[in-house]
């Protein structure tokens, strides 16, 4: 890159110093600036001209002496700045020599006016946010009002019924009544209790392993429907007497008869 | 010459400076009262406004430009503050309507009056097999949904308890007779019950009306 | 069995109901207003006034009723709220809540947003030329005065970055079309998405349209 050369003219351009120290200026602080493109805004900057007026090439080369000068001061540069180093070596040779018309993709002036209308753009929104941020705030200049006063939520209930539940409501109602002859089946159902009571006294007499089916009742065993529920109670109420302890069950098999004894 | 004057800062001569006219301190003074955490004494006023202010004047003027207005200058002992009109407190409170379903108890009580108004609390208690609170037909009359009918003319002449308009309304009937009787409930699948031979199937608010059926449809 | 009787059932019918005289409504935006700290939708005060009423007529009158006030009438986006004048903030001085400063970056960042809305994160950082941290958006997210708006219907899907009302509640801005410059920043062409030559979509790059939010569809 020592084609390029210094922007250190002779003479006493009042601008070229200007770019100069600009360029110096950069060095120093090279961590203060948001990356290539802001430097590349602030260089320029130092044209002194409209941003779509830039002349890109001198841009460029500017930006090329800013790298080299940051690299012979051992300047610890990020990445994308070499890349935009490398970028702009390409573009400023692109722009120095004649048209390719053999060569595919973007003339290199497109890239640079794309350049120019980075800058102009990234200009324009430092401006806006300068524009923004000089308004009149909220908490600064403009206030809110101190006492808020808070809304109190009451909860009102508001309760509900379908057609529906208001029927089932009724048949419910209306066929409890209709239940009430079944009150009288309750003769042929063993409940759970009832075989409790029965058995408690019997377990103390069985020290020895006795088929649950004989602690049936009597009078329990003939009727279908009476045994079958007498079956029930009688072999919950087992349960009952092993979750207390004070019984023990086994069956040897599936469907094998259950046995009962007392738990010594 | 120097060593005899004072700090040059300003409002060092009090004279020197006019203070706001009164319809600018008026503005002034609206904006500390409204932006402000607290009420505001007049001190504080005087501490905060330019030199010369005198907020009791400014004060008074806001007080009357608010008067009937939607908020108020007030006075809160020493201080001054804007608050909300006191008639317009009700738009501070939002209500937040939650929707619950009857109990048990009110809508099996709601369904034997509709099904057997008039009806007196001891035929509701008959009829539940149950006794019925006073809360859950406190519930019904507050929701209007049941209301008192007449006094049935019986011994201790008790009240009885019919359905409102807003209860036919709610469950969208033209009047309590379209309810469906109970073999229309079973053939719509509302009694789960076995039906017992025999038995008051054929009920008594039977009347076997067509349409009904289109009450199951919701 | 007394079916139909008389309707007093109250509230059944709103158009029973007239709305209040629109004085008395501008009263009840007024303390609404003033009550609440952040701006309030015209949805929220159609929510808590009585029912009829129109807040779009009461705002306008009370915004001009409070024109040159110390207090003014603002609109938010689609909310109203009441802030003090400008050209009084230099009372306040003791109300200022120290404002955490923000970064360059994040001032950027906003302004490009606020801009370009709605921006990904990819055209953020092309206009900036730089990265942007993920804590720049936390702040600014945090801050309340980004959000997301709708995913770019683009390979990716990504997400978008538009501004919120409590933005322009803090930049006084009525709406995002308000940004101070925004129609000369449009006519220079300054916000245009314009694609890089030779990254092959530059046929994209044919809209003239308007509004912030059409710049970027594609």
């Amino acid at each position: 890159m020592s084609d390029v050369p210094p922007l250190r003219p002779a003479g006493p351009d009042p601008d070229a110093v200007a770019a100069r120290l600009a360029a110096e200026a950069l060095i120093v602080d090279v961590g203060g600036y948001e990356g290539p493109l802001d430097v590349l805004l602030t260089l320029s900057r130092a044209q002194k001209v409209d941003l779509r007026q830039i002349s890109v090439l001198a841009l460029a080369q500017q930006y090329l002496a800013f790298v080299e000068e940051a690299r012979t001061l051992r300047i610890e540069l990020a990445a994308d700045y070499l890349v935009m180093a490398a970028w702009l070596a390409f573009l400023k040779s692109r722009l120095l020599l004649p048209p390719d018309p053999e060569e595919e993709g973007p003339s290199a002036e497109d890239l640079a006016a794309h350049l120019a209308f980075q800058l102009e753009r990234l200009e324009a929104m430092r401006t806006a946010a300068a524009r923004l941020m000089a308004r009149d705030q909220l908490g600064r200049d403009r206030f809110g009002r101190g006492i808020t006063e808070d809304v109190t939520r009451v909860r009102r209930v508001r309760w509900t019924a379908t057609l529906v539940d208001l029927m089932q409501a009724y048949a419910r109602i209306r066929t409890k009544d209709e239940f009430r002859p079944y009150a009288y089946d309750r003769t042929n159902l063993l409940t759970l209790d009832e075989a409790l009571e029965r058995m408690r006294p019997l377990i103390g007499l069985a020290g020895d392993w006795v088929d649950l089916w004989s602690y049936l009742p009597q009078g329990w065993t003939a009727d279908p429907v009476r045994r079958r529920t007498a079956t029930a109670a009688t072999f919950a109420a087992s349960l009952e007497l092993v979750k207390e302890g004070r019984a023990e069950l086994r069956q040897s098999d599936t469907f094998a008869p259950i046995e009962l004894r007392r738990r010594t | 010459m120097s060593g005899a004057t004072e700090g040059e800062g300003p409002a060092a001569d009090p004279s020197l400076f006019e203070a706001p006219p009164l319809a600018e301190q008026e503005r002034m003074v609206e904006a500390i009262l409204f932006a402000t955490a607290g009420p505001v004494t007049i001190r504080e006023l005087v501490g905060r406004l330019p030199h010369g202010c005198e907020p009791k004047t400014a004060l008074e003027n806001l007080r009357r430009r608010y008067e009937g207005r939607g908020v108020n200058v007030v006075r809160v002992g020493e201080a001054w503050a804007i608050r909300t009109a006191p008639d317009l407190g009700f738009l501070m409170r939002q209500e937040v309507e939650e929707t619950r379903k009857l109990s048990r108890a009110a809508i099996e009580t709601l369904a034997i009056i509709a099904y057997h108004q008039p009806v007196t609390r001891a035929e509701i208690e008959e009829i539940r097999g149950v006794g019925v609170s006073r809360g859950t037909i406190d519930q019904l009359l507050e929701m209007d949904w049941i209301r008192f009918g007449r006094r049935r003319m019986t011994p201790g002449r008790p009240v009885t308890f019919i359905v409102t308009e807003a209860f036919l309304d709610h469950f969208g009937l033209e009047t309590a007779r379209d309810l469906p009787g109970l073999s229309e409930l079973r053939a719509a699948g509302l009694l789960d019950s076995r039906p017992v031979p025999g038995t008051g199937d054929e009920d008594d608010e039977t009347d076997g009306t067509e349409g009904q059926s289109d009450l199951f449809e919701e």
